[in-house]
């Protein structure tokens, strides 16, 4: 099983979800992130004091995913998450070796 | 609004008493101040500002998502500034400057000029009659803030306001109460029913139409971001707008009395309307619901208030209750527009019921004061609709002229990235909250 | 409150020095309206309404957790909305409505029957005498509302909120207020120490303890969401209240200054009481105790704030400040009731412990405007005891019985799936903050 | 402020116009109360109450960070309550007690010693005088907070702010209002300009320097964490403000509307000016530039409200809008000091522009009352450049002083750890926000 | 080492982490997320506009353990984390290489 | 690829990305977190009610390197999260299998 990370830009998370639907993705968890990266932040200014923000507000995806559907996923990911412009974001694969149902208490492929 | 020719007799009965007895005495105190009628017209400015800033502004940022609350805000206030200083400069002149031909004030009193604080307009200073009628001037503009909110370009927003106050409010505002047409025509409009909210609702509306929707509108959610803070401005506003209705009278005595007695029993009876409405439709109610009924029945009393009794004004406020309730759950969505907060489909619409009922309710057979000698009910209601109709083509004609003219020269509307990142950082270089 | 027989020479001493001299005018001027104190009268109105919207609804939303803010503050305005039906309806004329064996008023006055803009109650509109006290009547069941907060339904607030400013308020504001048998018996209660606080209070406890504790409580944290806006709500009622006890003189004079006076001095001191009482005990000092205690200092010297001097205003916030503190932080956990936002602890104590010590300070030897003919200062605090006592008891069986019914009807409390939701989805659809 | 000497024949103009008849009358009337005047006054101290809880501390703590929000209000709070004891204490007596050589009033006043209902001061009740500056003895070092929040240890906060309102401000207030030795002189001081203004803006800065920087500043980013609830503090404060100057008139009468209408005119003069300014020089206006201009205008609008005309009160603002918005923006960046919230930057030098130019807008060739006879243009800015100067060198040594005592007694600053952690937490155990 | 990653109802924090207490975890790292799953959402309504919010709050835990410890620490969160209804959510594993104190430099199983 | 996840005190979120970004790092996402260690946190009292809160606000960032810059990004947080006072927090070093980039497509070391 491996654990699909995804860092997108925060107006596209129903694309992004609707597309991982379609492949067979049920569940998400999702956290609110701040990204820094190569897209420039924003500049705040009070009464004079000029902040120069560079982190941008971003979204981050969790998604525990059988072996056989991460192409799928990655590929619903890059399609429905893309602007085309700097910073739509970044996709890491990483391995897991268990995935536990706290309800039932199954484990492995089903418990996902 | 607005009882100019109010006496000495009427407005001081205690002293007017004495007077009676010693007649000699009338000439001279004819036109003296009252410091009751002052106390309470000072106190009533405060009020009306009040509910825009922080009230409307309160109530605004509310229901815009959060990285618009700031510019909401800023508009309402940027409103306070500009129409204060235009009002200096000429508005309180062409409203309620000597009229000619029942069309405009002139411009005499333009710059204030001979006005100190010796001069007296009925029983009160001039000053304080000239600032009452600024914070009307003030919180007309600002409702309509809710109708294209969370799209306008701010510069848009200035020329849009300012030229907005100078050819739409200033004149239908003298058409009503500065001795104008209207009013001679014996339209009723004790606080702005007509002046205020329909005038109000209709640019709003227009503006909504010319700017076009939202992006993402409706497809993408638009909640609301701190409704806490909408209920907390929907209180202020109430309370603020004793001060509009009651202060209207331009004294402390009864009509005032009665005057703010009907708006707390319309509104009551609008917001609860409007509450088992959404109760019955969707299972629950909502503060949003129960508030913005409560806005709804404050309009729509508002040009009644001065002439209506308690039933009537219940009457009134279940009317405007149902009425508003459909034009912003059913009607918005069924033509498509995207009045941001609904300031048509509250004011325009609630201030247009209001007028209406105006003329059904002040007949004395249902409770009110009673129509002019000679005035049936039928013949005032149709009054009332002149004045309603002439506004509302009057206000949509010019709303949209200024609107166009305003795009082409500068355009109206922020970039679809501006609103994407939100006005408050795009065009202000602010955020409302960093509470983390 | 309400001294009713005020004459016009004591309303309007300027006119009265002059109607002295001219007999004949007295007549004629008698039940004349004074604009100044009607004045007042109307922004007193007003201030009361600002304290339990947006006021109360505040300083309540602030402490219940986030997901619950919103319930609150509707709870507070549908409150607003009700009572203010119902006093158009039968509640006036039951309160305030010509005696009936010092039980009730008859409901001559019924769907405000009578009551025009032309009406005088003492030198003010009736109008706006009803409204001022309708104001009390909305505020009252409002404060009620702390006491079971984040856990009733909705539609059981609307029908034990209904039922019982009919049959506890009602009776109980004619009792002390209306011309009833309290009133009769010598109870002071300038403001409404007895009629709102104690009232009040009690319905709470009551009702706290009929609907028992909200889930987790006592062993999961609770804590208040946003005292931001409690301070906000402490301050808006502190302005607020000078409208309630300045106001219930019924004129703009000396009786109003020198409640108003008190009415800070008493403030100042309980809130400090009980910071000072915190820090000892704690370590330090917070905000939330400063505005605690201050609003229980509002409390206490609101039965007295007309018979009071300033030394004894004082004295009485330190009172006040002393054992509402030791009632919300000590008795509270010790009896293991749940009154969610201390509507007993601050309100019934703080409003007995003004009853009792009106009783006390208005004393003329205590720097009092003094006592009734022939009244000693114990006589007066027996009296005080029956009031508070008579208000008690009644108040508590009644609203026990109230909620007994109701919860047999339709059943008091939210599930547990709504209140672990949260009462702003569960109830009503919405949520007060979506910040990001 | 304050004219002590109003007759009833001024006051009560139709009264007046009565009694000019009877002459007989007139005795008797002398010092009679009139309810209008008093309905105003009261109305005037809980606008002024309400500017600074809760709109004072929302404009802070909204510019505050959030771990610092409940700080800033607690202190505003503590601060209203402090005061409050000791203005019933000595305060009053010592600032409006009977004057003794020009330096400060005797103390036969202490304890509120012979204040009862019915005393009378001018024509409204003395207690609502003593009321209504209690109001201004309370915003002034509310104000001062501004300048060192986010470090002050509470207790050192205490000792400070009933030391400072004892030497600094109760001499000040009595030099200018209660007969001292700078009204003598011919200081205009029409609500407070330099007593309030320059006083807490001076303190301020004294404090601001004694204390040090913040913390990481300017490096770190702090910034705003709630500028909505700034905007509503801004809307309160101009609201309040109608009280504060419009009630220096101490009288429901044209100098209070003329008053009224120029506080407006000043405050969006100025804030339009330091809007554009911000515009012109960094691209884009922002909520909180728009916002801190107005509250500019008011600083400097309060001394000249009494003796201005509208043009005037223009000029006046937008003086205010641009000095303050240098002393915010460049001064203090270039100075290097750390007043937090521009206490000093704001109210300091606003109100210095303010006190100046009422010595020059005050001349009836500009618009104004007229200057005193035979006292010249240039005279009265000399005078008022006198009034300002004491004020200054006294306030600053004196403040100095005091918070060196403390310093060396306890502290003045809360730890670095205290700092890092928050105020809320550190010194309160509580955080103003849970909203999660 | 492992990183056993949990997803639970906020309102299940206190539970499990006195159970993982127990077990002599004593550290965590805790993070509000969105869940979205077969649990369903719940519904808002603003003047009319309907909005279905298939996301729900939940918190995720992050705990890094001793492989030795990793079998108790799962059952400690299955069993303090269950209400037996849907949404109770999922527990993974997966492998860490490294783990380092800040404050000490300290490396492995010590720094944990 | 490795994951690096760091757990630091707020007020060091600036001077670890300075630090990083002297090292070569040109992409964080950082998530605010609670956490929950030997570092005791603080009490709250509201009206005679104490709760003891012993989460405390941390800073959680996640940086995905290559191979080869991991011990200088681990020396970088290292060096600049340090205060020598209990709290510090911790550096997770697990292993990525894919990296990635959203507008490209980009894979590999090259998305990072
Ligand atoms: N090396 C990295 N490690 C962790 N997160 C990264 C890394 N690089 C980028 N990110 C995340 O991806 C987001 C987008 O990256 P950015 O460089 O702005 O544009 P792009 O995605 O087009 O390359 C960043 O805001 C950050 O949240
Ligand atoms: N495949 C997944 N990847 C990541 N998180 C998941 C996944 N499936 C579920 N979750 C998380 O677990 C939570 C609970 O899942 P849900 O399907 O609602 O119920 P259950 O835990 O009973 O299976 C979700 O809200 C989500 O946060
Ligand atoms: N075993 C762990 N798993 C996950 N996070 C941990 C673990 N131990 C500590 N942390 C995180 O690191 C932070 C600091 O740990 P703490 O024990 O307080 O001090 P130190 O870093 O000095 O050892 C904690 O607040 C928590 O967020």
């Amino acid at each position: 099983m491996k654990l699909v990370t995804a860092i997108i830009k925060p107006f596209k998370l129903d694309d992004v979800r609707a597309a991982l639907h379609e492949v067979g993705v049920n569940g998400i968890t999702v956290t609110e992130v701040r990204g820094f990266g190569r897209q420039k932040g924003h500049t705040e200014l009070y009464r004079g004091a000029e902040y120069n923000v560079d982190f941008l507000p971003k979204i981050k995806l969790e998604i525990a995913v059988t072996t056989e559907l991460l192409e799928l996923v990655v590929e619903a990911i890059t399609r429905s998450a893309t602007t085309g412009k700097i910073g739509d974001g970044k996709i890491f694969v990483s391995s897991l070796e268990q995935v536990i149902r706290i309800r039932t208490g199954e484990t492995g492929a089903q418990a996902i | 609004m607005m009882r100019m020719e109010k006496t000495v007799a009427g407005a001081c009965v205690c002293v007017g008493a004495v007077l009676l007895i010693f007649a000699p005495g009338m000439a001279l105190a004819q036109d003296a101040l009252s410091p009751g009628d002052t106390a309470w017209m000072l106190t009533s400015t405060a009020l009306v500002l009040f509910m825009t800033i922080p009230g409307l502004s309160l109530f605004y940022a509310g229901m815009v998502r959060a990285k618009n609350a700031l510019s909401v805000m800023m508009q309402c206030f940027v409103i306070t500034c500009v129409v204060t200083l235009l009002w200096v400069f000429y508005l309180y002149a062409l409203a309620f400057g000597d009229d000619v031909n029942g069309i405009i004030g002139n411009l005499d009193k333009a710059f204030m000029a001979g006005i100190s604080k010796d001069s007296i307009k009925g029983v009160i200073p001039e000053t304080v009659f000239s600032m009452f009628q600024l914070t009307f001037a003030i919180i007309t503009p600002a409702l309509v803030v809710g109708a294209f909110a969370e799209r306008m370009k701010f510069s848009a927003l200035l020329w849009f306001m300012a030229l907005w106050v100078t050819f739409v409010y200033a004149p239908v505002a003298h058409w009503v109460w500065g001795g104008g047409w209207l009013g001679q025509l014996g339209v009723l409009d004790f606080a702005g029913g007509t002046v205020v909210h329909i005038n109000a609702g209709v640019a709003g509306l227009v503006a909504a139409l010319v700017m076009g929707k939202r992006n993402g509108y409706p497809q993408h959610p638009m909640k609301p971001s701190n409704l806490v803070l909408t209920m907390v401005g929907a209180g202020m506003l109430w309370v603020g707008w004793f001060g509009f209705n009651a202060g209207s009278e331009l004294a402390a005595d009864g009509v005032a009395g009665m005057a703010m007695a009907v708006t707390q029993f319309a509104t009551a009876a609008a917001a609860l309307t409007w509450m088992f409405l959404e109760w019955m439709r969707y299972g629950k109610p909502s503060a949003l619901g129960l508030a913005s009924g409560a806005v709804a029945g404050l309009v729509a009393i508002t040009p009644a208030s001065g002439y209506v009794g308690p039933m009537g004004a219940i009457a009134i406020g279940i009317a405007a209750g149902l009425i508003c309730y459909f034009a912003v759950v059913k009607a918005k969505r069924a033509f498509g527009y995207d009045d941001s907060l609904d300031a048509f489909g509250v004011h325009g619409v609630g201030g247009f019921v209001g007028a209406i009922l105006t003329g059904v309710f002040a007949d004395s057979s249902l409770g009110g004061v009673g129509l002019k000698e000679g005035v049936s009910m039928g013949g005032q209601v149709m009054t009332q609709l002149a004045g309603a109709g002439v506004t509302i083509v009057y206000c949509a004609a010019v709303s949209f002229v200024l609107l166009k003219l305003i795009d082409a020269a500068i355009g109206l509307r922020a970039t679809a990235e501006q609103e994407q990142e939100g006005l408050d950082l795009a065009l202000h270089d602010e955020r409302g909250y960093n509470l983390t």
